[in-house]
């Protein structure tokens, strides 16, 4: 009985560890930001739950078992929070996904992700559409279109605003 | 055996993290870095067997110093547009010293070896006479707040005095909320109330951090914990409810009249016990005489001080992190 | 014996994905790889302290793992902070480059 | 195998060196405060490699455990224990300063600084 416990969670430990471990390859080997961050994000929840599963079967009637679980809760609610809260702060700061659309041409700088969504302007932003957009600008103009510079002025706004 | 092949993985990347925060010139990136230097430090205590540094580490590095940091570059610069290096004054003393230590730790004992000198004089006394005097599991709790209670009482007085330089330097009285006009958009850019996913599992997580952190601090004499990590969780808890909310928000929940008493009763609780201790008789810290029983006394003295700890830590940290976040609203 | 093995290899496994984020933390390019990297990393060390605090038959110290699983969010969360109020922070500077 | 052993003082020095040359090599006073905590956290490093001992466990005393157990050396924990909080709260200290050079001067960096104090 215990040799099977201790067999089910080497297979649990080491499968936890497996996927923990490719997170790792994925975040050295993606292409850019968002890629890494996808590749980050699932495997830690995942290899995660694998590896605690395989640690509460050792544990026995004490408190370590509830402790675990705790730890468990905690890292499936704080783990993908943490990613969505960072890929937010970085499309907030502009960082464009090296996307390529339908027609396989990329895409002419600032207009992959709408630029930048100013606060208060949430649920407007629409990649979908700005890439089918870009994409048609594109195959009409054949040059890139010119990156709009829709921030200073608006920081600029706010600040008269202010003032 | 297999400490050593931990510290030899965990130690190469510590190395490799304090040179790239040297190299780089982007303090954000340094203070990321810096993030990670302190998880690896932590991680390194752990397997060292010193838990309760480790969880101070862990609460301290992780919770608190990168907050303050990010807070204090928000209101400095985040280059380091320092000259590119003229003098060899830097690498020659900084390589001097490092030729000094490498030599005379040379003939240091190796890690772990069972007769180093440490290990042979107060040490084990300590390790022996802690169950028969002190009857408290933690043998890190029964040095920190008995035997060397005079210590800890004295760091206590530097954390409180740091704080108070932090309010003087900071400025404690502010201007209210409706003499400061902030607009919509800035109001907005100083919480994350917007961000609803965040905000609520932020939200859910404070009263487990609070409640973790009392059970560190009352859990103390039988596991790692005691008053330094609880305060520092407690603050987390409270720093994390002002950073989803808006600092406003974070001030009507601790005011910080409260705080700023928090920081002065828990010295003052420390300190007031040891003159109990000598009002009962004894010497000043010496919590035998409290009650008939000097084991009670000392678990009693222990709990005091370990509380008046634990309260200026909390109160120390969250005062330390308003005065930065209110430095903002200029 | 055969658990403590599973143990370590486990930390191996771990301590190799570590050193793995601390590259991308390293490399960069952009700062949120690092930030991303600092906060594989917090989750890396959870796990690695819970299966250590089993590998040396402690339990009882699974109170750091717990810690971390706690703390670890707050960092993140002050960057994203921190970079939603930097657009008002640059906007006052250029009010103030304005005004000389 | 011996001077594995001895890693852990090495890695102690050259961190000793990094934070060294970070306080004194940069003129940024924020970089400089960074340096201080890696210097710091080499102490401390130091400290804990001291406290280890072969097949010790941390020193909690757990009950029924055998009477031979070996238990880490609790003292450099203690002083440690507490360096790390004094250390966070006069790097607070620390970041405070450098907060009101910024608003006195407009920048941080130190040969700036000294600059505009000699014009005056």
């Amino acid at each position: 009985m215990d040799l099977a416990l201790d067999i089910i969670s080497a297979v649990l430990l080491a499968a936890g560890t497996f996927f923990v471990f490719a997170g790792g390859v994925g975040v050295m080997r993606m292409p850019d930001f968002y890629t890494r961050m996808h590749a980050a994000s699932l495997t830690d929840t995942g290899g995660a739950a694998l590896i605690i599963a395989g640690l509460l079967l050792q544990g026995g009637l004490t408190l370590a078992p509830v402790k675990l679980l705790a730890i468990f809760l905690f890292l499936f609610l704080t783990s993908p929070t943490a990613s969505y809260a960072l890929v937010n702060a970085a499309l907030l700061s502009g960082l464009k996904p090296k996307a390529r659309n339908e027609t396989g041409l990329s895409l002419p700088e600032g207009d992959a992700v709408k630029p930048a969504p100013k606060l208060g302007e949430r649920g407007t932003n629409k990649p979908d559409e700005d890439i089918r957009k870009a994409a048609a600008k594109t195959v009409a103009k054949r040059t890139p279109a010119k990156k709009p510079a829709a921030k200073k002025p608006a920081a600029k706004k706010k600040a008269a605003k202010k003032s | 055996m297999m400490t050593i092949v931990f510290s030899l993985f965990l130690l190469t990347m510590l190395v490799l993290v304090a040179v790239a925060i040297l190299r780089t010139d982007n303090l954000f990136t340094a203070v990321m870095l810096s993030g990670i230097f302190s998880l690896l430090m932590a991680a390194n205590f752990f397997v060292l067997d010193a838990a309760d540094v480790a969880l101070t580490e862990a609460v301290i590095g992780a919770g608190i110093s990168t907050v303050l940091f990010l807070g204090a570059l928000a209101l400095t610069a985040e280059k380091d547009r320092s000259p590119p290096v003229g003098s060899w004054v830097p690498l020659i003393s900084a390589s001097a010293l490092g030729a000094v230590i490498i030599y005379g730790v040379l003939q240091a004992p190796r890690l772990g070896d069972p007769n180093a000198v440490v290990h042979n004089h107060v040490a084990p006394w300590y390790l022996e006479k802690t169950p028969e005097l002190i009857d408290v599991p933690n043998v890190v709790t029964a040095v920190l707040a008995s035997f060397r209670g005079y210590d800890t009482l004295g760091e206590v007085f530097v954390v409180f005095i740091a704080c108070m330089g932090v309010m003087a330097l900071l400025g404690r009285v502010r201007p209210r909320r409706d003499s400061i006009k902030l607009t919509e958009y800035e109001e907005r850019s100083r919480n994350l109330r917007h961000h609803l996913i965040p905000r609520i599992v932020g939200k859910m997580l404070v009263p487990f951090i609070v409640l973790f952190g009392l059970y560190v601090q009352f859990h103390g004499d039988f596991g790692p914990g005691g008053g330094f990590q609880a305060g520092g969780l407690i603050a987390a808890g409270v720093i994390l409810y002002s950073l989803l909310e808006g600092d406003w928000r974070g001030r009507e929940l601790v005011p910080e009249w409260f705080s700023s008493l928090l920081v002065a009763l828990g010295a003052l609780l420390y300190a007031g016990v040891g003159v109990a201790c000598m009002l009962k008789g004894g010497h000043f810290l010496n919590y035998s005489v409290l009650f008939e029983d000097p084991i009670k006394g000392q678990h009693v003295g222990i709990l005091l001080v370990e509380l008046g700890v634990g309260m200026t830590v909390t109160g120390v940290m969250i005062t330390v992190f308003h005065a930065f976040a209110r430095r903002g609203v200029r | 014996m055969m658990m403590e093995w599973v143990y370590f290899g486990a930390c191996v496994g771990i301590l190799v994905t570590m050193t793995l984020a601390v590259a991308r933390g390293l490399m960069g390019p952009t700062i949120f790889d690092r930030v991303l990297a600092v906060n594989m990393f917090g989750t890396k060390t959870v796990l690695f302290l819970a299966v250590v605090s089993y590998l040396s038959g402690r339990p009882d110290f699974l109170d750091l793992a717990l810690a971390y699983a706690l703390i670890n969010f707050i960092g993140v969360l002050a960057v994203l902070l921190f970079f939603q109020s930097r657009e008002v922070r640059r906007a006052a500077e250029a009010e103030k480059e304005a005004g000389k | 195998m011996e001077l594995l052993g001895l890693y852990n003082y090495f890695v102690f020095a050259v961190l000793l060196m990094v934070g060294l040359y970070c306080i004194l090599a940069r003129t940024n006073i924020i970089k400089s405060l960074i340096g201080l905590s890696i210097f710091q956290g080499a102490v401390f490093l130091l400290y804990i490699s001291m406290d280890k001992i072969d097949g010790g466990t941390g020193p909690i005393i757990l009950e029924g455990a055998p009477a031979d157990t070996i238990y880490a050396n609790p003292l450099p924990q203690v002083l440690i224990l507490t360096a790390i909080v004094v250390g966070i709260s006069t790097t607070a200290l620390g970041l405070a300063v450098a907060v009101r050079i910024r608003e006195a001067y407009g920048t941080i960096e130190e040969d700036k600084i000294q600059e505009m104090d000699r014009e005056q």
